[in-house]
């Protein structure tokens, strides 16, 4: 080995391996569809965080005295849109997962490489017809659209927003079908089912999820707006239809959509945990198969978004059951990441306090699921702020929380550079507080019968509301600070080496950034997954 | 080729019973034969036409999770619709 | 109505108590795990964190730990399962007698109308301790009635008839919202509920003189011409309707359907979906003529031509 | 993709990934035409009489003849992959022109189906004309018709293109006995909108003939 290391500017890499826009917009390396996409959701991401803030700022006081009803409506809708569609489906698995597997079970790149790039430009354009719906005016129908409000009665945007839903479906298609196809055919050699870092099984898992849930919900909002166009009845009781048909086939998709959201967050956590604790995982292949397990099981339990629909109560029941099942495998996952701890060598670096703050607010969503499947206690809760902060518990305190760590994590990786650390502490920090302190009163609110999509609300429940408001806008503190410092690090970030962590895994192995074709030498495999030491037998 | 043409020869039989089994009147079973019938047309065309007998096992493990999700998706629902007015009064209640 | 702070609502139905006394085990149970998980992580962090000297100790997996750790879980929820569904059973199957009572949602408010015809928008009265059962539907889109401190709720479908039932148990006010969102007012479409004594509320409800649900359907019947039919006697071309309310009908094509609140709405607006066997497929639809209002006097009145007995059983079935 | 893609260590690995994504996009397919089936059995269950006797209002003896057609097409094309297993890239082309056209004539007789009911007034929306009792319903019938059919018939256009580009490389000799991916891909897709058919049909067509 020279002793003249070669540096970010004199090694060529995926990032200066070609330059010029083609080079980018015509690229089928998925380093750098992975970083298409990490920019284009960050757009996404500020745009329904403005959302939110509106949202939260009307939300001060209980008269409705700073947007108008309807001008409310559209904001509510277009956060839960704009969040649900085009940053937390696409977020986790469109940038790390496009990014990582491929280099993680040892392959040059992903199967469909071109499918790949063309599934960033469909969600580009569905990104587009969203834009466009806000600007002629937004949408007001929630990100549910339920009929027949939706289909009839709205006079918004509606149909420009389901298009845009429609085509980033498929991209959502495209990015599963591809990963189910490259962890199947393109492991290196050696790379056996039981080695596969659990990122990986978390993302077949998701994989799974997008490829059988997104065609039921693409036809059913095509349904929707056919209806509205065309002024027939499918779903419209007036004209003859049954706008239960359209919660279920709805919900047969999104409440596993839920699951997209989730299962790669807890795919990046697996990672964090053990490289940040220097750890095995504990109980692998229970972490493996509990992915499996929840992908299955997301689809069994639809219904329970339905509790007070007047769906039959046998189907109540039966969702109810199926619901609780859910809790098992995603407290299994809980228990082993903690469990991983255990005699770790615990750093407290930017990804692991993310990680764990992941762990105990998961826990927290994850548990507050159960009084969602319990019908009983639902029927107060349900479409309640109780619902909002279950959720948000989920998706912000779950998912977010994961991809910040997660970016932070590989962003050596991503970019060659290191973040600066002390900042990243401090926003993690930031970003939990805030977290628990927006989101913590409106269980409260919930169950004291707040419902939620209300624009003015009873006096009452101002003082929880006011709390809420106070640490949404900490949060946005803590979302702004990584934005910045993480640009900054793109120049001045103190190059990173190969691998920073000392973790395990193929993607450590190979130069920071990583070259075209992600190993200058094909890896071969010889050992499991997260091999930090062996097992000492006496514990 | 000679098994591609005795499936052929299979599917227009079973397009021919299918059709004349409609016009007999059998109350419940007429769809249930018509549904059971296309299924086993779709089931020769998979195994000879699309190979799905000798392919890979992960292959076939493929196509039928495609029809394991669409009997959860129907199953499922059939527990709302079927089931509407099921339960009967428990009795147990009305001293609460 | 309540003002000020609160931390805890009300409770003013019989199933406050049992919905409350679930939930504070479910909060129980919350806690004590994320208590112990955030516990537990922040003891193992700070004393495995990383420092000079200490390394970390690869631990063998535990089968036992993970069989442990699937099987409380699965016990504690089907232990949830049980307690909240029987709950459940309990909140969704009205008592024999409960008082009759018809609401309607339209964008943005809600129509109520009591047995004796009394009608009040937006505002509810019922008697303490009595079972009330609530007939729900919608004129527009899809509502949701909410009493939070009754801690019950049930969607207001189109189309459709849903019920609900509850029994008040604290004289007071309280919240009525609109919880399923069903466009520009909707935190509008808010209301009261008013608990009061049995007395009170029998003097509030001979306030009014208006005609029973029973005695307007018998106008509408006449007023739409059902009754040059449905009454002649001409019994080749339809049927009477009287004792046919809480009867299985025979259709067309050998299918048997209950004779209910649906299928009296159905026939009315699509009167050949169903036509029961024997007679000719010969009714004009009145689709877009009745309002859910009018429709539901319509459905008071040819029920109030079935005998008691009858009327119950749909009331068994139709849950 | 001819050459192995550089992805791809070896042609093997290529055409199992191949093979595998395929049979991943059937399954979303399945889904897609499963919930709109679904919905058409909801209301299939509810208003029995009025979906048999709109159903009665197809064409059975147009719609017999397009399932023959579109089942011998199945067997043509099964034939034109196995002649390019053969390598044998003539009967190749002359397999594919011949599933081509009998897959244009099956577009043919369904287009003749729609118009026909076009022209009956069958076309749900403000035109609706139903001289029936349960209009509301009927329509709901026809509406589902339309959409099943038109997104079957959109497939079956998609593959009769995707035909086109095979016939024309099967022409310029782009497929041997050792490179045939291509043409198992478009056979698996031509199937499997044969399959959706043998399911339309008696969905639609048959409903309750007897009564």
């Amino acid at each position: 080995m020279s002793t003249e290391q070669p540096t970010w500017f004199t090694r060529e890499h995926y990032l200066n391996a070609s330059f010029g826009w083609r080079s980018w917009l015509l690229t089928t390396d998925h380093k750098r569809v992975a970083l298409l996409y990490l920019m284009t959701i960050t757009v996404f991401f500020f745009l329904g965080g403005a959302f939110a803030t509106m949202i939260r700022l009307e939300l001060l006081t209980p008269a409705g005295d700073l947007f108008q009803a309807e001008t409310y409506n559209k904001l509510f809708s277009m956060h839960g849109i704009i969040m649900v569609f085009f940053f937390l489906i696409p977020s986790i698995p469109a940038v790390l997962g496009n990014f990582l597997v491929p280099m993680m079970i040892g392959a040059r790149d992903l199967a469909f490489p071109k499918l790949n790039l063309l599934s960033w430009y469909l969600f580009v354009a569905g990104g587009v017809f969203v834009l466009w719906s806000i600007v002629a005016g937004g949408v007001d129908t929630g990100w549910t659209f339920y009929t027949p409000y939706s289909s009839m009665f709205s006079n918004t945007n509606v149909v420009l927003a389901i298009l845009g839903i429609f085509i980033a479906g498929f991209s959502s298609i495209l990015t599963g079908l591809n990963f189910i196809v490259t962890i199947h055919k393109m492991r290196a050699p050696g790379m056996t089912w039981f080695r596969l870092p659990l990122f990986i099984w978390a993302h077949y898992a998701t994989a799974v999820i997008m490829v059988l849930g997104t065609p039921v919900i693409a036809i059913t909002l095509a349904l929707v707006a056919l209806e509205r166009v065309w002024g027939v009845g499918i779903f419209d009781p007036a004209l003859g239809g049954d706008p239960l048909l359209f919660q279920h086939l709805f919900w047969f998709y999104s409440h596993p959509a839920v699951y997209i959201m989730i299962l790669p967050g807890m795919g990046v956590v697996s990672e964090l945990v053990t490289t940040h604790a220097r750890k095995r995982i504990f109980g692998y292949s229970f972490v493996a198969f509990s992915s499996i397990a929840i992908a299955v099981i997301s689809f069994l339990v639809w219904g329970h978004h339905m509790f007070v629909s007047g769906q039959s109560q046998f189907a109540n029941l039966m969702f109810s059951l199926l619901s609780f099942l859910v809790a098992i495998p995603s407290a299994v996952k809980v228990f082993n990441w903690t469990a991983t701890l255990y005699r770790g060598s615990i750093s407290f670096s930017a990804p692991m306090l993310y990680a764990m703050g992941f762990i105990g607010l998961f826990t927290m969503g994850g548990l507050t699921g159960l009084f969602l499947a319990a019908i009983a206690v639902d029927i107060h809760v349900h479409d309640t702020y109780f619902v909002v902060a279950h959720f948000h518990y989920i998706m912000v305190g779950g998912t977010i929380m994961a991809y910040l760590g997660g970016i932070h994590n590989w962003w050596p990786k991503l970019t060659g550079r290191m973040y600066p650390e002390t900042w990243a502490r401090v926003a993690a920090v930031i970003v939990f507080a805030g977290f628990n302190l927006t989101f913590f009163p409106q269980f409260i609110l919930g169950y004291l019968g707040m419902p939620r999509r209300y624009h003015a609300y009873a006096e009452e429940f101002q003082v929880l509301n006011v709390m809420s408001t106070a640490g949404a806008s900490i949060l946005a503190l803590g979302y702004l600070l990584p934005f910045v410092y993480l640009i900054w690090s793109l120049k001045y970030g103190p190059e990173a080496g190969t691998n920073p962590w000392e973790a395990k895994g193929l993607e450590w192995q190979t130069l920071s950034p990583p070259p075209t074709e992600n190993f200058e030498e094909m890896p071969e495999v010889s050992e499991a997954a997260y091999n930090y030491g062996s097992p000492s037998p006496s514990i | 080729m000679r098994i591609y043409v005795l499936v052929w020869v299979l599917l227009l039989l079973l397009l021919g019973i299918t059709v004349s089994a409609a016009y007999i009147p059998l109350g419940k079973l007429n769809p249930v034969l018509a549904v059971g019938i296309a299924a086993t047309k779709a089931a020769l065309i998979a195994a000879y036409f699309m190979h799905l007998r000798s392919t890979a096992r992960l292959i076939w493990i493929v196509a039928t999770a495609g029809v394991v999700w669409l009997a959860i998706m129907f199953t499922l629902t059939a527990g709302d619709y079927f089931m509407r007015g099921y339960l009967p009064k428990p009795t147990v209640w009305q001293q609460r | 109505m309540e003002q000020g702070f609160q931390l805890f609502p009300r409770q003013a139905s019989t199933f406050a108590t049992h919905v409350d006394r679930l939930y504070l085990f479910l909060t129980g149970i919350s806690a004590f795990f994320s208590v112990l998980i955030f516990g537990v992580i922040i003891v193992f962090a700070i004393r495995y964190r990383r420092r000079p000297g200490h390394e970390a100790i690869q631990v063998e997996d535990a089968f036992s730990l993970e069989i442990l750790w699937t099987a409380v879980p699965a016990f504690l929820t089907l232990g949830i399962f049980v307690w909240s569904s029987s709950l459940f059973l309990y909140q969704s199957i009205p008592p024999k007698g409960a008082r009759d009572i018809s609401v309607v949602g339209q964008r943005w408010m809600w129509k109520i109308q009591h047995s004796n015809g009394r009608r009040e928008i937006n505002e509810l009265h019922v008697p303490s301790g009595q079972a009330v059962k609530l007939t729900l539907t919608s004129q527009d889109v899809i509502h949701s009635f909410y009493v939070p401190a009754f801690r019950m709720k049930q969607d207001a479908i189109p189309g459709q008839y849903r019920t609900l039932w509850f029994e008040a148990t604290t004289p007071g006010e309280y919240h009525l919202f609109c919880a399923e969102y069903c466009g520009t007012n909707h935190s509008r479409m808010t209301g009261r509920i008013v608990v009061m004594s049995d007395v009170d509320y029998q003097s509030w409800l001979g306030g009014g003189m208006e005609h029973t649900p029973v005695e307007t359907g018998k106008q509408l019947f006449t007023q739409f011409d059902c009754a040059s039919c449905h009454e002649s006697g001409e019994r080749r071309r339809c049927p009477t309707l009287g004792g046919l309310y809480g009867t299985q009908v025979e259709l067309e094509s050998g299918q048997k359907v209950l004779f209910d609140e649906s299928y009296v709405r159905e026939s009315v607006l699509d009167p050949n979906a169903k036509v029961a066997k024997g007679f000719p497929a010969v009714m004009p639809s009145f689709r877009g003529q009745v309002s859910e209002e009018q429709m539901l006097d319509l459905i008071a009145y040819i029920k109030s031509l079935a005998p008691q007995q009858q009327r119950e059983l749909v009331e068994g079935a139709n849950r | 993709m001819e050459a192995r893609a550089h992805q791809f260590e070896d042609a093997e690995q290529q055409q199992d990934a191949a093979t595998l994504g395929m049979w991943v996009f059937l399954t979303t397919e399945v889904l897609f035409f499963g919930a709109l089936l679904l919905g058409y059995s909801v209301y299939r269950r509810a208003f029995p009489s009025t979906f048999g006797e709109a159903s009665r209002h197809l064409d059975i003896v147009l719609g017999t003849v397009n399932t023959a057609v579109l089942l011998c097409s199945s067997l043509t094309m099964a034939f034109g992959v196995y002649q390019a297993q053969q390598g044998n890239n003539r009967a190749l082309v002359r397999y594919l022109l011949l599933t081509m056209f009998l897959g244009s004539l099956f577009l043919g007789i369904k287009f003749y189906e729609y118009y026909e009911k076009y022209s009956e007034g069958l076309l749900p929306g403000s035109a609706f004309v139903w001289h029936g009792s349960d209009t509301a319903h009927a329509s709901i019938f026809f509406l589902f018709y339309f959409i099943l059919t038109g997104m079957h018939a959109l497939h079956m256009i998609v593959g009769v293109c995707l035909l086109l580009v095979l016939a024309i490389r099967g022409r310029l000799g782009r497929f041997s006995a050792s490179y045939y991916t291509p043409l198992e891909m478009g056979g698996l897709y031509w199937h499997f909108v044969d399959i959706v058919w043998v399911f339309l049909f008696p969905l639609l067509y048959l409903v309750d003939r007897s009564s």
